[in-house]
């Protein structure tokens, strides 16, 4: 078991009062998964992903406990957690096209970071990851401004990657994308975990459709909270939660057109996370939802390898 | 009703102007009543340009938009052109001075078009054009932009233009920044002002909502168009290599990218075997190059030129007789 | 919004302590002068005293009242900042906005002038006009000052509109049919209000200081008092060597003291304005 | 790289253009006859010195040419160096005064510039760092900037000149010292600097700390660090990237504050009788004598213009953006 979060809770402080950003999240990513984390805006994607690597500053780590490889992540201590970071978690951040700094050389700014962190020497192979994602070794000669979008991205995600990380955050990496490029980031990664260059990846994003193609398993949040966890091909063509089941719905497709199918979304707004209502959060949109929503359904394993918190969920 | 004639742009950058950057160049097309025609291309494929520039927010450099056959920038009162065409952008919360309340775009458009109408007659149109669009107006009427949310944002803008009971409505990317669950609601909202009788240029980098609600589809690369036609014969039956590629990279939901078949891999493959195929303009007879760097391959489905070695030639015999 | 804004204010440490300097220097400056029946030039007292309790900064070599002289002083100080610091702004502001929101050769020229006016040292330039002026009052030092310190507010303002000109609500507001000025001042500058006060903050403080300055060199106004003034009348006669520190402490002290309030205010204000920085 | 120098320059020209326009204007264009004024106003004692200089002015005036003959025999003589002749120097060419005065101004000048820039931007980092620190020196720092230069320099005259006579309050040297290079001369040459530096110091270092403090603090939250963060980086080489990239708009600031920075010098020499262009100008306007003014301006606006020009060339030195962006376009 590569990563297993227990209970998590993350909460944003902000003037009105704490968000409760994420709260009471529990599932694990095997060895050599790739899972896909999607929700919409406000679900508390980011927050975990954030949560996993750094906590900025307005985060508060407010209960439970991150294990990886066995070991505790100290995810609440900024100074302790140094020693996870970049060998043990990395992360490919969404800012990719500003990620490097902007008055240094790239081959200077790896080389500077790695001595920092105590790795030493390490050109060769830097070299030979730049060639893995069709980069020259001369991208290491010049300043960011020189490189194109595409090219930032790839040394980002090469320089992510170079201590062969257990586990791999990348956040909305292909959002700004085109989508001859997008399909390109995709493969990029899953040729990471395919090279053995990660163990484990989350691949935070809010399209279904793209994580689809290279995740093994999809984990759906809704309102900060888990809401389905399955493989990725289950979780597409039989969801069990409500919302997963709306949202995969609502996705329109290639083929697919006005006159033949309207397809509708999901009425309603999810709940304020400053006083979140007790029980389900997506009952008040819920089709189907009953008097024993007014509890907080269990996040329970319903077939192997899906988990779904829902009371209806059979 | 609308319609683009060999329209181009060219931006002037640098210092005083001393270098040009052709953004668009010799884009024909039609945008007929109750019609959605959807302009799809990638970044810097000059769509969003082309919906500025019917829009007149930014110049035509060359060619001609016109409306009703008349050149839309001999239209010296902007208002009169703006009562009939009107646009939604990309981004709902840009488009709401975070320092007003919400509503202040419906105030606007009264202050400038209906300065005669009485408050309270005024405040029923206003509550009209929101229930038109699904909104409750007693949800987001006094609200200020960061209170409500991206789609319910963007359907008050769609409302804005509703209030001015425009012919032809420009949506650029209007749905790309909203969650996926109301985001189809969104574009539902086109289509039915579409059976309204409106025009509706859809501006997308998404194909998949581009073919889920448009009658015709432009495809465009580096600022020309690659390929156009109705929908159907577009996505159906691509003629364009780079119309496949974009189809090919297009992640759906319940085919994977490495279910299909082998020579779609990765980057630029499709690029690479569309040197096999033949391409589509040069194969066309020559009488069917009815439109200027475009072949007619089938009834109304425009195809150019791949970038084709038969290219070379031809255009070495163009610039001789030049 | 607005709520929130003055719910920061109250409790910024920054903005309180500043604006109560400033407000009780500017309390001093516009009522203290009424309560003295002498003018600030007129010989009421013993030359060379020290602070006492009827002279409370005491006496100039002449005699002169130097307490009376302060309040006066303060007055003139603040009408300078007030009104070069307006003046400032305002053609700041107007060169900026149309700068920023029409480019094309109007930003190209007008950036042009903005540059050659902030590289030429504005105290020189100052110097010579006003040395040619035989009678100088505090409103003309006010408007040569206004005329030379505008420079960098042009350039910042210009920056911000540039911003704020490619944000979707100015071109629904064009899709609207609103003309180019009306969305300058209704769509762009409430967008900035919070910013072209706090220029309008730096300008009232620079101004103050060039003031200064150019009383300090003899070029003051030839009408009335000045804190700048004071300094020079000081230095002239050898208020340092003869140990008067009652007669140069105060004035440089209140400069000093409502410059760095304003600093200080302005520092506040945008602690308030930018909730990045509320943290800190 | 050379479009960009290129249009600098030509903002520098055109500078230098209206800063002798305006020199040319402003007598011509106030009320009165100029010469008639100046030579009322002067304090000039032999009789004969008032004639010579009549017939020089009006000669120089050319007030019977057409004007833009007058404005063209300006330039010429100011291209040849002519800038008229002093009136409280009669008969010292305007040029050899401001030339004898110029050495002692940069003097003051360029040290208290480049230390206070250099020790004003360390600190300023250094109290980014420690919050007990920020809170000390900040306030310290605001009041610094906001000391009008004449004042601290009186108060710094007095503290150490007068009350603890540890250092001389007036002129470069001593009164009964002449020029030379002797220990003497060159401790009591030190001696006399020490204060109006210390003071020009004081002030703009204050500026200089808060300005690093604030950018240091921007430079903190871009998203480079916020990735060396994430990889695990240590705070010190997160440091001194947001040093280094903080310091580039301190060069501009620099450049932006040169006027200021000049007007103080100008200033504090008064205070302290120190014998440069600031020292000129005081007697250039006590005496009314309006060529040496002139001169000192022209003199102070080149200089100005000159540094201005250093500094770009050191920003393009210290950014490289700068240089590959414009190497890649131009």
């Amino acid at each position: 078991m590569a990563l297993s979060v227990t209970d998590l809770r993350v909460y944003y402080q902000t003037l009105r009062g704490e968000v409760k950003a994420l709260d009471g999240v529990t599932f694990s990513v095997a060895d050599g998964e790739i899972m896909g984390l999607a929700g919409e805006s406000g679900s508390g994607k980011s927050t975990l992903a954030k949560s996993l690597i750094r906590l900025d500053g307005r985060m508060r780590h407010a209960g439970g406990t991150v294990e990886l490889d066995g070991r505790t992540l100290p995810i609440a201590d900024d100074r302790a957690m140094d020693e996870f970071r970049f060998r043990e978690v990395s992360l490919i951040p969404q800012y990719s096209m500003s990620a490097l700094n902007p008055t240094r050389k790239i081959g200077k700014m790896v080389g500077e970071l790695l001595a920092a962190r105590g790795v030493p020497g390490g050109t060769a192979e830097l070299e030979r990851r730049l060639e893995l994602v069709g980069l020259s070794k001369d991208v290491l000669g010049r300043y960011p401004i020189e490189l194109s979008g595409g090219m930032k991205q790839r040394v980002v995600m090469v320089v992510s990657t170079l201590l062969n990380p257990s586990l791999l955050i990348a956040d909305e990496v292909t959002s700004a994308l085109d989508v001859s490029s997008q399909k390109a980031v995709a493969t990029t990664l899953l040729g990471f975990r395919d090279h053995g260059l990660v163990t484990s990846m989350m691949v935070v994003t809010h399209d279904i459709s793209l994580v689809y193609q290279i995740a093994d398993t999809i984990l759906v949040m809704y309102a900060g909270r888990l809401a389905e966890k399955a493989p990725a091909e289950v979780l597409v063509t039989a969801p069990r939660h409500p919302y997963t089941r709306q949202l995969v719905s609502a996705l329109p497709e290639v083929g697919v057109r006005y006159e033949d199918r309207r397809l509708a979304g999901i009425p309603g707004n999810p709940p304020s996370l400053l006083n979140p209502p007790g029980g389900c959060r997506f009952r008040d949109r819920c089709p189907v939802a009953f008097e024993q929503c007014a509890e907080q359904p269990p996040f329970a394993e319903v077939a192997p390898g899906h988990l779904v918190a829902c009371w209806k969920a059979e | 009703m609308l319609k683009l004639d060999g329209v181009s742009k060219v931006y002037r950058v640098g210092a005083f102007g001393g270098r040009a950057l052709t953004a668009v160049s010799g884009v024909g097309f039609e945008v007929g009543e109750g019609e959605v025609v959807s302009l799809i291309g990638e970044s810097g494929s000059g769509k969003s340009t082309i919906g500025r520039m019917v829009l007149r927010l930014t110049q035509v450099s060359g060619g001609t938009i016109t409306l009703d056959g008349r050149d839309i920038s001999s239209i010296r009162d902007r208002k009169e052109y703006y009562r009939q065409v009107q646009g939604v952008f990309q981004d709902p919360f840009s488009c709401f001075n975070p320092i007003f309340r919400a509503d202040r775009v419906f105030a606007l458009i009264k202050e400038q078009y209906f300065p005669g109408v009485g408050a309270r007659e005024w405040r029923g149109r206003v509550e009209d054009a929101l229930e038109s669009v699904r909104l409750d107006p007693g949800n987001v009427l006094g609200k200020y932009p960061h209170q409500l949310s991206g789609g319910q944002l963007q359907r008050m803008l769609i409302a804005r233009a509703v209030l001015l009971d425009i012919r032809l409505l420009v949506a650029d990317e209007i749905i790309s920044m909203l969650d996926a669950s109301t985001r189809i609601d969104v574009l539902n909202l086109l289509a039915d002002l579409r059976a309204r009788g409106l025009g509706i240029l859809f501006v997308t980098h998404d194909l998949s909502l581009g073919n889920y609600v448009s009658d015709r589809t432009v495809v465009l690369r580096d600022g020309r168009i690659a390929e156009m036609g109705p929908t159907p014969l577009v996505f159906g039956d691509p003629r364009h290599p780079y119309t496949r590629s974009l189809l090919a990279a297009v992640p759906r939901l319940h085919t994977k990218w490495t279910d299909a078949p082998v020579d779609g891999t990765a980057d630029g493959t499709a690029e690479e075997r569309a040197e096999d195929l033949p391409c589509a303009y040069h194969e066309a007879a020559q009488g069917s190059r009815t439109r200027p760097g475009l072949a007619e391959v089938a009834d109304g489905h425009f195809v150019a030129c791949s970038g084709c070695a038969g290219a070379a030639p031809e255009e070495k015999k163009m610039k001789e007789r030049a | 919004m607005r709520n929130e804004a003055l719910h920061f204010a109250l409790r910024n440490r920054k903005l309180v302590v500043g604006t109560v300097v400033v407000a009780v220097f500017l309390v001093a400056g516009v009522v203290g002068p009424m309560t003295i029946d002498h003018k600030p030039a007129d010989y009421v007292g013993p030359a060379m005293a020290p602070p006492s309790g009827e002279f409370w900064f005491g006496t100039t070599t002449f005699g002169q009242d130097v307490f009376a002289q302060f309040l006066y002083g303060l007055r003139s100080t603040f009408l300078v900042g007030v009104l070069g610091g307006v003046l400032a702004s305002v053609v700041g502001m107007v060169v900026g906005f149309v700068a920023g929101y029409r480019g094309g050769w109007v930003d190209e020229l007008l950036t042009m002038v903005t540059n050659i006016v902030l590289v030429l040292p504005a105290l020189v330039v100052l110097l010579i006009v006003n040395a040619y002026l035989g009678v100088r009052s505090v409103g003309v030092q006010a408007l040569f000052i206004g005329l030379t310190s505008w420079p960098w507010a042009a350039r910042a303002i210009r920056a911000q509109t540039f911003s704020l000109r490619s944000r979707d609500f100015v071109d629904l507001a064009r899709l609207s049919g609103v003309r180019t000025p009306k969305i300058i001042l209704r769509e762009i500058a409430p967008n900035m209000s919070s910013y072209l006060f706090l220029t309008f903050i730096l300008l009232f403080g620079s101004a103050i200081l060039i003031a200064a300055s150019l009383d300090f060199i003899g070029l003051g106004p030839t009408d009335s008092v000045s804190l700048g003034l004071m300094l020079n009348n000081a230095a002239r006669w050898s208020a340092l060597q003869l140990g008067m520190w009652w007669w140069f402490v105060p004035p440089g002290a209140g400069i000093t003291a409502i410059v760095g309030a304003l600093y200080v205010m302005n520092v506040g204000l945008d602690e308030v304005f930018n909730p990045k920085l509320r943290e800190m | 790289m050379r479009r960009y120098f290129g249009r600098k320059l030509l903002v520098y020209g055109l500078t230098f253009f209206v800063a002798v326009t305006v020199n040319w204007m402003i007598p011509r264009f106030m009320p009165g006859d100029p010469v008639q004024s100046m030579l009322s106003r002067a304090n000039v004692a032999q009789p004969a010195a008032v004639e010579a200089m009549r017939a020089h002015y009006t000669a120089m005036f050319g007030f019977d040419l057409p004007l833009w003959r007058q404005y063209l025999n300006f330039w010429g003589s100011l291209l040849r160096g002519d800038l008229g002749i002093s009136i409280w120097l009669f008969p010292t060419p305007v040029t050899d005064v401001i030339v004898r005065a110029v050495p002692y101004t940069l003097g003051l000048l360029i040290p208290s510039i480049l230390l206070s820039w250099v020790a004003g931007n360390r600190f300023g980092a250094f109290a980014a760092r420690r919050k007990w620190l920020d809170n000390t020196v900040l306030p310290l720092g605001y009041v610094l900037t906001a000391t009008p230069y004449m004042w601290l320099a009186i108060l710094l005259a007095w503290a150490f000149g007068i009350i603890a006579g540890i250092f001389p309050v007036a002129g470069a040297y001593g009164y009964d010292l002449q020029p030379s290079w002797s220990g003497e001369f060159l401790g009591s040459l030190a001696q006399h600097w020490f204060l109006p530096f210390a003071s020009l110091f004081l002030v703009a270092f204050g500026g200089w700390a808060i300005g690093m403090r604030n950018m240091i603090i921007y430079e903190l939250e871009a998203d480079y660090v916020n990735y060396l963060r994430a990889l695990g980086a240590p705070m010190r080489l997160v440091r001194r990237y947001a040093f280094r990239n903080a310091i580039l708009p301190q060069v501009t600031g620099l450049a932006l504050q040169l006027g200021v920075l000049v007007a103080g010098a100008l200033v504090t020499e008064i205070v302290f009788s120190y014998p440069g262009l600031g020292h000129l100008i005081l007697q250039a306007i006590q005496n009314q004598d309006f060529f040496l003014l002139q001169g000192t301006f022209l003199f102070v606006v080149v200089g100005v213009l000159i540094a201005n020009f250093v500094i770009d060339i050191a920003y393009v030195l210290v950014d490289p953006r700068t240089r590959t962006g414009m190497g890649g376009t131009a």
